[in-house]
């Protein structure tokens, strides 16, 4: 197990409350893997089915492998302009 | 040279074209985004911006990078403003400059086309009836993000 | 509202993107056209342009007024320069405001490119080895005017 | 007989010299007419087979009609931008 810090932006700030998560996860886990976590957290319901991720400023794949020291982000629809 | 950034001050388009203007171009185009005082209906009195900001600048390099390549454009310049907008206010500005006209206009729509798709960038517009709401382009009939 | 004007002092484009910026805009897109220090592969040292201002003007005019009518865009500026231009001077600066991006770009780059086949203003290339000619964008080889 | 004023501007007015032309047209001439007889004039023969012509500050057809009151230009090719 090791933990992961997710940054949260915009609306999904306003559904956790908070503009971060800290996240165990096991060695080997993915982007799925850490969006399912997510999901399962109180509110995490109202989350969109596939909400973006992004690992170390990249839009990540959701098979993308997840390490302890990677900079990650569940990004909201954009609205940018 | 191509420049991005992510401010919290003003911006001054008339900088940006001085930025990207030289004798090697004879064609500059800008554009310009503003707060406007009606969106889908709505009377909005102010727009919050805000943004994963080491991502936004990320993105935005790769999109001038991209865009350098499609259309020969070497001189490129974007900011995008972040916090509390009026109405009038400019948000984001892109000078793009080229030998010619062509790469130049279609490198300046490329790059607020793919800003407005990929940057992670948010806005939460404000209301007269004193509501706001996070404004998600994705959504057919532009409810509420979440 | 729309603003033409044929001009013999150096022209702003900050003070145009001002004229047609307002709250009930989202978009402005500004094309500047620049005297470029190589045309066709010669080294350039200056520009004169010269213009049957009266028709450049009503030309200008009918211009943005198809435009108006083909884009929707009812706030498009335009000034084109005439005189001895050095290199780098702005020869022609073009806005156009409008909700949405679209419209305002597309609108942008009709006017220049109708500007371009059918305002006449003419314009004499100086180059470094001290000889002029007058440009014919109309000639294949960019042979001389006459 | 009535003389119109054919104002030139760029090229064509280095190729006459001046600024402009009086020319004397018959009632019921055209904007052809009016190019033949300018071509005709020493240094015409370096005008194009079909100069554009403006009539009244709009670019106007061969076939129309001259009026002495109206504005006349011959037009080099444009080259604005």
């Amino acid at each position: 197990m090791s933990t992961v810090t997710v940054q949260l932006f915009a609306s999904y700030a306003e559904v956790f409350g908070a503009p971060k998560l800290e996240i165990a996860l096991d060695p080997g886990s993915t982007v799925a893997d850490l969006v399912r976590r997510i999901q399962s957290l109180p509110s995490g319901e109202l989350l969109p089915p596939s909400p973006r991720v992004s690992v170390n400023r990249k839009f990540a794949s959701p098979d993308k492998l997840i390490g302890s020291a990677d900079e990650i982000a569940l990004i909201p629809p954009v609205a940018g302009g | 040279m191509n420049r991005v950034a992510v401010v919290t001050r003003a911006i001054d388009p008339a900088s940006l074209i001085a930025e990207v203007q030289s004798p090697q171009v004879g064609a500059i185009s800008l554009f310009v985004g503003t707060v406007r005082e009606t969106n889908d209906g709505r009377s909005v009195t102010g727009i919050d911006y805000s943004a994963y900001i080491a991502m936004a600048e990320s993105e935005m390099t790769d999109i001038l990078s991209e865009a350098g390549d499609h259309f020969g454009v070497g001189s490129i310049v974007v900011e995008h403003r972040v916090g509390v907008l009026a109405l009038g206010d400019v948000s984001v500005a892109i000078a793009a400059a080229h030998a010619h006209r062509e790469p130049a206009m279609a490198c300046t729509r490329f790059v607020i086309d793919e800003i407005k798709k990929r940057v992670p960038i948010w806005k939460r517009e404000h209301y007269v009836d004193g509501t706001s709401e996070w404004v998600d382009p994705t959504r057919e009939n532009r409810a509420p993000a979440l």
